[in-house]
């Protein structure tokens, strides 16, 4: 993370000016106020210097909110709807019909796990074939029941594994892109931590495409372009930096359509603010989407993709 | 990457090289030198040892399709560099070398041709361009190829050799997935057939996205069928990789592929499969 | 059928029995006798040692629906005997004598209530009448509330309890497989949603046909869920089945159902799920 | 078998006479059609006086056509599709575009092997979750492409096996006769040898329903209800009786269409002409269901299925 012992420091002077303040002895409310003033500035200076690698690490942030836990902060109601209906089910990937504001929706999200032992039942955040055919399964309720299909895209990609391989996670991933394309109902993706690769894309193929103010959104991890194409490890920072992966980044090369801002020091520092901001974001998201017709909203949307990222000036071919 | 193998079908790896310049090639398998024209007629077999040597984009699509049919579709675009990407070399060079030695724009040719007198719209990727790996272009001529297909309601076939997204191209590489499925979607939506051919290697987001929605997929032997690297899978699990993994038979046995046919089999396999599916051409 | 277990859930067989007669039933798992008055108020579990009684339809309406919202719908068939079917005794008999102890015409009674205030339709098998199983008429009354179901818009609720097909019907029990299918695509075309309710037994026919095709799935802890019976099973492949075979904890781990709960949840399981499902309805 | 030891003898009596003949001592022409025409009687009665259990016998018959040789003697061109593109193929249900006659086909067809080996691995032509996810994905094609299904039922049932209930081979049949009935192209479905359950319907909710005449069609095998019912083994042929389960019974029961008749003696005497009549009828049955509006033909399907086996009258419940 950003270097923050000057915060740190500021933060501590402040814990004692309130004690002493507390203890009776004497009024310190104007000096107060002013070392407050002066830590926000800080803070935000500081936040606004985030390198992209610090966006990385704060996307992959231990407390942020994110999964099953932010569901249930988010969701009024939430009924979890579990198998592939053909052998198994993943815990990385979940979801079922929720409530959110007035909206019944279809819920996607990538579960990490809090516990050691949860997050390698999660394989921390990876989802099999197991989990894209679940939510391949979810999906067509969502079309049959007309409930829009929101997802919470929250993973370092999928899961690279010899059963994942012969279970055609490839297959897997392709459908769930092609499923959520062909969708009667509104689709949101949100980039919530990290989105990484096909695993990301297989679920967020969407008509709203929205990112956390630090979330990551990239084709591969830093680490991994860094072996590749640095081949050194400690390139990482730099190939975040070209990667082009923060929001702001994404926004700007038109990928993504909105960035849903975080707390200062990122969304971990008030994850009730965080559910509570997301949620009026999407039923915000979801009343528009629902007044649109749904020929045109189809329509948008294939153009939509098939204009993402296009070359934009057509050259001779040397 | 680590070639595995089937039984039969072994790939060589040559050099990149440019498509009409060397007269003689080695194959690295038996050490052969092999007469360039004489390679055209064993369909790019090594005569000596039976090595499969890769394929440029057109030699491909001379040994599928009929002489005198084919006739190139040319989008005309090169990649924006849309990230402006430098690693220990900026993006920009490696297109201009990729395109000076390929002398394509991006790593798909894209046309029309027959097989066996049956019509079809044909994309076909070439590995010496940055791995086969799918950019905004190669997203592009697919989807173009996709919809031509669509609106000419003739069938779509996918010459598939590909390491992967192209990872200069970052998110916008990702997109390519998502926008070469949406204009799968449309062919589908329009009933006509589309196959895609695997050849080594299909790895990567082009297997995750556009080449796995296929109605009939017919992998060459030797080809490499995967979505992660076996590197990588070993570094993540820790796990031991079968002797077979990702080949073309771990492909059929785990159902991934309808069939796997030698290379000089598979002009013939492919006017096959068209003769059953291609029904409005049909003699 | 031996009956397989999770840890907790036991179902104990008991005698068939006619609905409103026996003021007593013993336990077969720790010979308690329960008054049959009290079994009500437990949910039907023994107070004593927490097995599962088998459920009356009639019983498990009881405890799903709200009280007094609960309105028949007789359809009034009974089977034909369309085989005029004889083993050791004729299935005639066997009609007629299901009939007198349960007092229904077949296997399964449909009607309309209210679980926590939200309406539905519902179909509940009764295991006493010939073991649950789908011949004609099950098929018919399913059908009947499903095309309900689909014409008033109100969520299908289907509570299984059937070891498969009617043997006696032969190949007519068969094309109940394909009727009860056909009137539940006619329900999900007409967008309405199914939840099915798996119980101790819910095999065979039943399981393979409009069972699994609901949108949401959940056992009754105890359960037995699965296509073949477990003799079937080892008699054809010599195979040990492992300990939770075809239990409820088994469907969940192979990714069969979405929830098991114990009997005393199921209520409050069924109100949860309809709650997020039947939109028109909510409140 | 029946007894068939009067027809062996003159069988036997008639390659004697042919022999004597071709020695060139005498002229026994007369006498030759004589004994012939006597042959086809004795086999006529024998075949009209067939048991239901006999009929089981020859719908099991070792030789009797079925499988990929029928196909390949069947259609002009067969191009077979393998593999459920989620980790398996299943060589006991079997597919792909085929032609016949003048029209394109999808084909379905259980396939239960030649040899020791090939029969071992087709589990006899007991198809698995991997079969039937399969065939799912053959219809979906079939669908897209426009190309009528046409199944071919010859199996004992789906395979009752562990992985079978792992991997949830009720959902799969339960999927695939969901899936047949909601096509929207014309089907046809022929009960080709044993028509087994489950396993046998699964790609049999067809909007015609043949049966070739020695096949059969049930719920349950006469051992199994024999086992079930009667307790006793022996019963098997009065089990193979009760069921109704020959071609003859059931179109009595109105739950199939039509019977294609077979050579005297049963399709195995002739597989060539089983080949050719098959393919001369589904071809007509194909012209005259193509005629029809897919609207009325959906219309028709639904009300068949609605309707197969209903009880017919109302009877107060007691
Ligand atoms: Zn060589
Ligand atoms: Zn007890």
């Amino acid at each position: 993370m950003v270097d923050d012992s000057a915060i740190r420091a500021l933060e501590a002077k402040l814990v004692e000016l309130r004690q002493m303040m507390e203890a009776g002895n004497v009024d310190l409310t104007e000096e107060l106020a002013m070392l407050e003033s002066k830590l926000l500035k800080l803070r935000r200076e500081q936040y606004a210097r985030m390198s992209e690698w610090d966006r990385v690490k704060l996307a992959r942030h231990p407390e942020r909110p994110r999964g099953l836990p932010l569901v249930e902060a988010m969701a009024h109601a939430f009924y979890e709807l579990r198998g592939d209906r053909m052998g198994g089910d993943d815990p990385a990937l979940r979801g079922g019909p929720a409530i959110l504001g007035d909206h019944r929706v279809m819920l996607l999200f990538h579960h990490r796990g809090s516990t050691p032992e949860e997050q390698r039942a999660c394989r921390h955040g990876m989802a099999t074939p197991e989990g894209y055919r679940k939510s391949l399964r979810l999906m067509e309720i969502a079309d049959r029941l007309k409930l829009p299909v929101i997802s919470l895209v929250d993973t370092p990609g999928a899961y690279p594994g010899v059963q994942s391989e012969e279970q055609n996670i490839a297959g897997a991933i392709a459908q769930s892109i092609s499923r959520m394309l062909s969708l009667n109902v509104p689709t949101i993706a949100v980039i919530l931590g990290e989105g990484g690769s096909g695993g990301a894309i297989a679920v967020a193929a969407a008509d709203r495409v929205l990112m956390m103010e630090n979330a990551t959104y990239s084709v591969i991890s830093p680490e991994g372009a860094a072996a590749i194409l640095w081949k050194d490890p400690s390139a990482t920072p730099q190939a975040a930096q070209a990667l082009r992966l923060t929001a702001p980044q994404l926004l700007e090369l038109e990928l993504i359509d909105a960035i849903v801002p975080e707390a200062i020091g990122g969304a971990h520092t008030d994850p009730k603010r965080t559910a509570e901001d997301l949620r009026a974001t999407l039923c915000q998201q979801l009343t528009t989407l629902c007044e649109r017709p749904l020929d045109e909203l189809r329509h948008l949307r294939y153009k939509r993709y098939r204009n993402a990222g296009s070359a934009r000036t057509p050259t001779d071919p040397s | 990457m680590p070639i595995r193998r089937d039984s039969k079908g072994r790939y060589v790896e040559v050099e990149l090289r440019r498509a009409e310049e060397t007269l003689w090639l080695r194959c690295r398998e038996c050490g052969e030198l092999v007469f360039r024209r004489k390679l055209k007629e064993t369909n790019h077999i090594c005569p000596r040892c039976g090595a499969y040597f890769f394929l440029t984009a057109q030699e491909r699509i001379a040994s599928l399709v009929d002489r005198d049919t084919y006739a190139p579709i040319e989008s005309g675009y090169a990649s924006d560099d849309p990230l402006a990407f430098v690693d220990r070399r900026p993006y920009r060079e490696r297109l201009d070398e990729a395109q000076a030695i390929t002398g394509l724009n991006d790593a798909v040719v894209v046309g029309r041709g027959m097989v066996d007198g049956r019509p079809l719209l044909l994309a076909v990727m070439d590995f010496r361009f940055i791995g086969g790996s799918m950019g905004q272009v190669v997203g592009e001529e697919i989807a173009v190829a996709l919809e031509r297909a669509a609106e000419l309601r003739i069938p779509f076939v996918l010459v598939v050799a590909s390491g992967g997204a192209r990872v200069q191209e970052g998110a916008v590489s990702l997109m390519q997935m998502a926008k070469t499925v949406a204009a799968r979607n449309l062919l589908a939506a329009a009933n006509v057939p589309f196959i895609a051919v695997f050849t080594y290697p299909s790895t990567g987001g082009m297997l995750a996205s556009v080449a796995s929605l296929a109605d009939v997929t017919i992998a060459e032997l030797g080809a490499m069928i995967g979505f992660a690297g076996p590197r990588v899978i070993e570094q993540t699990t820790g796990q031991r990789l079968p002797e077979s993994f990702q080949t073309a038979t771990f492909a059929l046995e785990h159902g991934v592929v309808d069939q796997v046919v030698p290379r000089e089999s598979l002009r013939a396999e492919l006017a096959r499969a068209l003769l059953v599916l291609s029904g409005d051409h049909n003699g």
